[in-house]
């Protein structure tokens, strides 16, 4: 079922949005006003602004290291977002988490592990939570092929199909953890795949298709809300700037430049933005005016993180507990 | 099993607890019995509540704790896992968050070691890391399995690892009042808890009210007056020292034995106020002597009540070695009363 | 390829020789001179004997808390063993280590976990230290279909995949962990089953059939020896007696009387007895002859095992460090 | 990443090394490139050592640490290995049952706590769980990785709870000279060690001489000779004890500095000796107070050294708390040269 006019410009929109906000972070990160850690999702927007639009508001979450794009996708203010990789007090986690931790409570994220593999039975929980309490809620996670190395993967989907939860396990192969390829960790396939298939929903997609991730999803997302039992989505993806901070901090000749520019070609973002103009769903002037608006969002984001209050050495100790 | 021959069903001894003193008179039950009403009292009160953990639904029950809840409250509430520690663990943490109250039975310490990422990594940091936005209220329990072989894999008191871990309150009861008020506690609190228990509590039996009630997190309590020496005790060693401060009193030493109950947030006050009385301090814990609670209660002795103290501090503790699985070794790596006797008598008399 | 009529006798001795051993350790039990937890192979001895049957002297084994019949079929010494459950220093560990801790490093029983899935990356560890070292030998590793509940079976296969290393991984699956069903820990089959195929040989047999386990393991073998990677084989068995201590101590109500009737008819012992004896390779007054023999041996160890001497408190900090 | 701003390139002081007094000259190499000497040379003289870890053969190579050996050794001896910490651990364990020597580059001792149950319940047990039979001859190296918002996941310090494991050696080295000799005292020492390192080290320069040798383990040194009061510093606090030690110099405190470089086994003699002298003692860790590293040496000297102290002791840690990301709250966080001058004063003034 083709797409209405209006989900496909809001699917584009949202990638977009993502990208733009990378590529500004990215662009004024060597200024070292954002003392945090930052993993750029350049090149992967298709998959968590496919994935979130196929969910709730009230469906939950769960995310990596490379977070940013999950939680925009999700809904997360990009205020509070921007603040949090200045450190400012009002960041999502008032300056405590940084840019590898943001939540999102009200759309459902409730905090991100930078533990590779670590959110991934959490997000199982969750589903467990809304199973037990009989809430049609869906909890989803994001994940990166790294994760796929872990036990706790297999564990968390052991468990997921077990109790039928509803679990939508969405991983990126981006074919790299940091600077090892995919080939030199897994032993082929993941086993999930096709050794899992009758008990769980499977699905090996392009992630860089933005429309074909919604479908999937969206089909993922109808099968564990009605009960069915978990889903497991590979999306195959590239990560087209450096593991961590801005391209000119990755370090060189891990990768094939080769490789790299073929995905540039890829690129989810302009393939979509051109497949849009030319299904006239897209016209120029409304580009540049969507552009003209992320701009003029993203420059009040950092101005309100630029200006925003640093946290002070005498909240230190608070929210050690939950009173 | 032959477990249960390691120690026999006995009684209390009669501590001077002022807590159950303020409260209804109890009934005297099994250690294991209080454990498994506080489940089945916290499961009625709150819907949130639900019992995970390899073998909750077992007819033996966790030694116990756990038996016949599943029956009472469904499979969906009282629930067997796979044997999947460390996954497990972050579901629990991840129920936690989509809003239920997990309490996860870990049978035993030593297998919490698969657990760490997910208690330490995750459960502890949870609310701090997100500047108090969300909160992780669950409980993990394990028992310690001292005894008959159970060896170095299945007897390990690991206390002194936990006890390192900001954000994770740690509790380890002594007796049956406190194993019924602390898992109440503990499930009501709205943070990661981990409950210790120790297999030699298990049948020991003692004065427990029949209603729910709480025993606060972060209080200790002296078991037992004294005005020479204070002595700190954990888990199943309080009945020891107890026991030998009884046996010392006829020799004219007076010891005080205090039960923190809670290791982490410790009652340093309590610990405090009683050595500037006596001056002199024992610590005595089921664990490992280096870097454990021994060491944390010591050390912050000397740093804080150091004015008071008059004579070196003693630490009475297990060898730093694995445990050994035979019984005559068994016999030699294991303290008790005697042990304890002894650390006191040194630092009253000094040898 | 029919089995050697010597070969039979052989496989059929190893097997008999555990369960009288068993028997024997079952019945004295209660008498508490045994002050370790144990762990009965009863109804699993097929599978040890028929896998160590096809390996080499200089082969490895791991094993868990039920390694009785492993420790015996790879060709430990009983006298060892009975003292160690005995825990006396003549021991295979001492006394340090007790019945779920034994070793015996002349046959390449390196030492045994009881931590559930704790050997299956050790195993594999020693998969690679022998493809390392271009030695020819061959890692195998027992574990129980509740070790295959633990992430560290995926990882570990994962791994031994990636690096063709030669393991053989055997899960007994008894269908039960403790009081746990396997259909309550298990989506369904075990994921590599499937999964793995082409990068792992895998089958799922009748553990209780000795002959089928062996010529299983000795083709799993030798597809590890050549080079060719990784084996993993299911053998569907039974534990007959409890999961723990005799028979006596083990909870009431968890299983059918009826499974367990079932299973007790398909004995693997009595079972294979009854085949040889149809077949003529086994003849009854040579049952009588090994049986005798077994019980002399039996009777041997247990009076070595009794009147061995107990470690003395001198020794208690010995071994902590290797000098 | 811009971690490395958050120290720039500096020498180390002139610590009274006597260990390096007795060697050959050195050359002024980075820390980093003393580790990676240190792992050439081992590679090279052994062949049963071999280096494995997420990332050993990056370009960056560990932090400069695992730079260019595999290109030397090849993959089979220096390879990367799949995100799966827990079973990779028992990898390890196993190769060394399997004769070899490996060592396990696990980059941040937070990723640790997926391999505790390799690391505690199987390691750091087996020599003495088989009486000997066998041994596990290998290290596990992870650097602490503070600062630049590297928050509550990727910057703990975490040897208080591995001192706390008997049967395993915790080595935390402070000069490029240590780092050097006893990594390859590690790799030569037929049981388990953990090192970990810390990233505010990995830039600084120290003499190293070029040829192989060891720092043996289990001993500590004394940087800095003084009457008024002993510090215990560890890692990266050496330096900054140092420096705060040369300030209060000239306000006429003289601090007696040792650096114990081996946590497990600890040189006690050495700490009680200097104890015995200043009568006042300071420790400082790069971890958190309760219940880590400076409860155990504290609590140690607090029993055997009681009749020498003169005050209260003082530990100086970081807070009791997750790591926060902000800088302003890692400022916060972190202690540095003027907390332990602050320490300092309080031992010897009394506030
Ligand atoms: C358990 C653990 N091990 C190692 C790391 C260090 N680390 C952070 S991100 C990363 C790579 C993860 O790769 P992947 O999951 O594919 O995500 P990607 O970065 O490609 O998005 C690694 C190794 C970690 N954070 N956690
Ligand atoms: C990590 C861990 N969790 C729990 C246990 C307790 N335990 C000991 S044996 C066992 C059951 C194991 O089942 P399985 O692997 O199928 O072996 P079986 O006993 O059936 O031979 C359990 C849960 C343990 N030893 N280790
Ligand atoms: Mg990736
Ligand atoms: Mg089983």
């Amino acid at each position: 079922m083709p797409l209405t006019t209006k989900a496909r410009l809001q699917l584009f929109r949202t990638m977009l949005r993502i990208r733009r906000v990378q590529e500004r972070i990215e662009s004024e990160y060597m200024k070292d006003e954002m003392k945090t850690p930052v993993h750029l999702y350049i090149g992967q927007e298709a998959i968590a602004s496919g994935v979130c639009s196929s969910l709730r508001d009230d469906d939950a979450i769960n995310s990596n290291h490379r977070s940013h794009g999950h939680y925009l996708a999700k809904g997360g203010d990009l205020n509070a977002m921007m603040a949090e990789l200045f450190c400012k007090s009002t960041g999502c986690s008032r300056g405590y988490g940084g840019s590898m931790h943001l939540v999102d409570v009200a759309h459902g994220n409730m905090g991100t592990s930078a533990i590779v593999g670590g959110g991934i039975p959490i997000a199982t929980g969750q589903g467990l939570a809304f199973q037990m309490q009989k809430l049609d809620r869906v909890s989803a996670v994001f994940f990166g092929d790294g994760a796929a190395d872990e036990g706790t993967l297999y564990e968390s989907v052991n468990f997921a199909m077990l109790k039928q939860l509803p679990v939508v396990y969405v991983m990126e192969n981006n074919g790299w953890a940091v600077c090892s390829p995919t080939a030199t960790r897994h032993c082929g396939d993941n086993v999930f795949h096709k050794g899992a298939g009758d008990r769980l929903f499977t699905a090996k997609i392009d992630g860089n298709d933005p429309e074909l991730v919604f479908d999937t999803a969206e089909k993922a997302v109808a099968h564990a809300r009605s009960g069915q039992g978990p889903a497991f989505i590979e999306c195959v993806t590239y990560r087209i700037l450096g593991h961590a901070g801005c391209l000119q901090q990755d370090p060189k000749g891990y990768r094939d430049p080769a490789e790299i520019e073929l995905w540039r070609e890829r690129c989810p973002v302009c393939t979509y933005q051109r497949k849009l103009l030319e299904l006239g769903v897209l016209s120029h002037s409304l580009l540049t005016e969507l552009e003209a608006v992320i701009s003029a969002e993203i420059d009040a984001a950092f101005e309100f993180a630029r200006t925003s209050p640093l946290p002070t050495a005498d909240v230190l100790h608070n929210h050690l507990f939950c009173e | 099993m032959p477990w249960s021959r390691i120690k026999p069903d006995t009684n209390e001894p009669d501590f001077s607890n002022d807590v159950l003193l303020d409260n209804k008179a109890g009934r005297r039950i099994a250690y294991a019995e209080a454990l498994n009403e506080a489940l089945f009292q916290a499961l009625s009160l709150d819907p949130r509540v639900f019992v995970m953990g390899q073998g909750v639904d077992d007819p033996s029950g966790m030694f116990g704790a756990t038996r016949g809840l599943h029956l009472k409250f469904g499979a969906d509430r009282v629930f067997d896992t796979p044997l999947a520690e460390t996954a497990l663990s972050g579901v629990a943490v991840g129920a936690a968050l989509g809003g239920m109250r997990p309490v996860y039975f870990h049978n035993r310490p030593d297998f919490l070691l698969l657990a760490m990422d997910q208690l330490v990594n995750h459960a502890a940091k949870w609310h701090y890391m997100f500047g108090g936005a969300a909160c992780v209220p669950l409980v993990f329990w394990a028992c310690v399995g001292r005894g008959w072989g159970s060896a170095a894999q299945h007897s390990q008191a690991l206390q002194g690892l936990f006890m390192h871990v900001p954000g994770l309150k740690l509790i380890m009861p002594a007796t049956c009042f406190d194993a019924k008020g602390l898992m109440l506690s503990a499930i009501a609190d709205k943070n990661p808890v981990l409950i210790i228990d120790h297999r030699m509590n298990f049948k020991q039996r003692g004065l427990v009210p029949e209603e729910p009630y709480t025993v606060p997190i972060g209080k200790g309590v002296i078991r037992r007056k004294g005005r020479d020496v204070t002595v700190v005790a954990i888990s199943h060693l309080v009945a020891e020292a107890y026991a030998a401060a009884q046996e010392l009193a006829e020799e004219g030493i007076e010891a005080e034995i205090i039960d923190p109950r809670t290791l982490r947030p410790l009652d340093e006050e309590l610990i405090l106020e009683s050595v500037a009385r006596t001056g002199r301090l024992v610590v005595t814990d089921t664990g490992w002597k280096t870097g454990g609670v021994t060491a944390e209660i010591g050390a912050m002795v000397a740093e804080k009540g150091f004015a008071s103290l008059k004579a070196p501090i003693v630490r009475v503790c297990n060898p730093d070695l694995p445990t050994p699985s035979g019984y005559t070794l068994e016999r030699a790596y294991y303290i008790g009363k005697d042990d304890i006797k002894a650390g006191i008598v040194k630092a009253v008399r000094g040898s």
